[in-house]
């Protein structure tokens, strides 16, 4: 299944894209998705950040089962 | 993008004038039922942090998602409270100090209502909606605001 | 009529325009400190009583004691909460159903305090300036409004 | 001492004036004041009011001993 992932705000610093594409074999749930976004970005791990899957907030036992949107969503600074 | 039936925009280039709040007000005078407006509004501060000043803030935000939630919070606040009339307009785009960047307009008969309504809505934008921003110093560097 | 310093009056004759509301809003967009505003607006309303319907409310009021209540009003909050400005309009005369007979400004770094101001300022005068208001109806017939 | 009086609002479709100066030999408290009202105008018992002197709210235990403003306030209808 393909993760259509978007980085937004301070995201996009520590990324350098602000949307990649990423083919995963099995199912993975958020905590999974947050280790492999971990490796793949070291600098991650001192952000703090909530995941949307189709531009719903989930918590990290989510189970991505199909291709969907993804963003990483850095603090809210609104209004 | 599909075609589906999309939820009314919140979200406008740039700073919110004066001169639109004006208009949005004149617009209510036709309807006799309402009592009673709150308006509020979020204006950008210049904020001295660590020695420098803010000269303004650039919004962005996961668009798609923030007008769908700005959309829930609307309807939110119509089943909690009797509301005549809401409207919410939030700045993208870089913003100057003194600018205005959340114009929040509630009417209802009675002024409770409004009151509580405004309110309800301002935190829940706040805490709820994707929205960033980066405030830019006066030498061009920058930080990324949290809201509190 | 004694010389002595007077507070800043409140009362305008006539509705209150939302021109005169823009031209207050763009004004503190050079006080660069202020975070948040927040802005009721009270309206006159159409009420339908015993099938007569109200087309507007004639304002009077004990001027000398309603500009000093609204001074001790004015201080009070600026005493209670960390506002950087605040603005009180309430007109005199006769409003037309849909126009807007007052006017709470409030302004400060922070939200909770523009709020919570504001919502004093409008209980505070709803219950203790002597303001009196004639509803008329459309026959020119009227009675007197009592704030609930 | 004079006492200057002023009918507010309501009140004044009862009195008929709006303004009127009654001299009094001896101190009053204000419960003695509203029945001097209430003798000068019968129809003022169905009205509710509040007094003021020299434009604050005192209450009915309020002696006046001196020459001053006193007004008749009916129920505030501001904003």
């Amino acid at each position: 299944m393909m993760l259509d992932l978007k980085y937004l705000g301070r995201i996009v610093e520590v990324t350098g894209v602000s949307n990649e594409q990423i083919e995963s074999a099995n199912k993975m749930d958020l905590k999974g998705l947050r280790e492999l976004l971990n490796q793949r970005y070291p600098n991650l791990k001192s952000e703090s950040f909530q995941i949307a899957v189709n531009q719903e907030l989930k918590s990290d036992d989510y189970l991505i089962d199909r291709t969907c949107e993804i963003a990483i969503l850095p603090p809210f600074a609104g209004g | 993008m599909e075609t589906k039936k999309k939820p009314k925009k919140v979200f406008v280039q740039g700073a919110i004038s004066p001169e639109k709040i004006a208009t949005s007000i004149g617009h209510h005078q036709v309807k006799t039922n309402i009592g009673a407006h709150d308006i509020f509004l979020g204006q950008v501060r210049a904020d001295e942090i660590d020695g420098k000043i803010v000269q303004g803030i650039d919004y962005t935000a996961y668009e798609d998602m923030a007008e769908q939630k700005f959309h829930e919070i609307r309807e939110a606040a119509f089943e909690k409270f009797d509301l005549t009339c809401m409207h919410i307009y939030h700045s993208l785009g870089p913003i100057k100090a003194g600018e205005i960047c959340l114009f929040v307009f509630t009417s209802s008969k009675h002024r409770a209502m409004a009151m509580d309504a405004c309110r309800f809505l301002v935190e829940e934008i706040k805490a709820n909606v994707p929205v960033f921003g980066k405030e830019i110093f006066e030498d061009e560097s920058y930080q990324w605001k949290v809201n509190s």
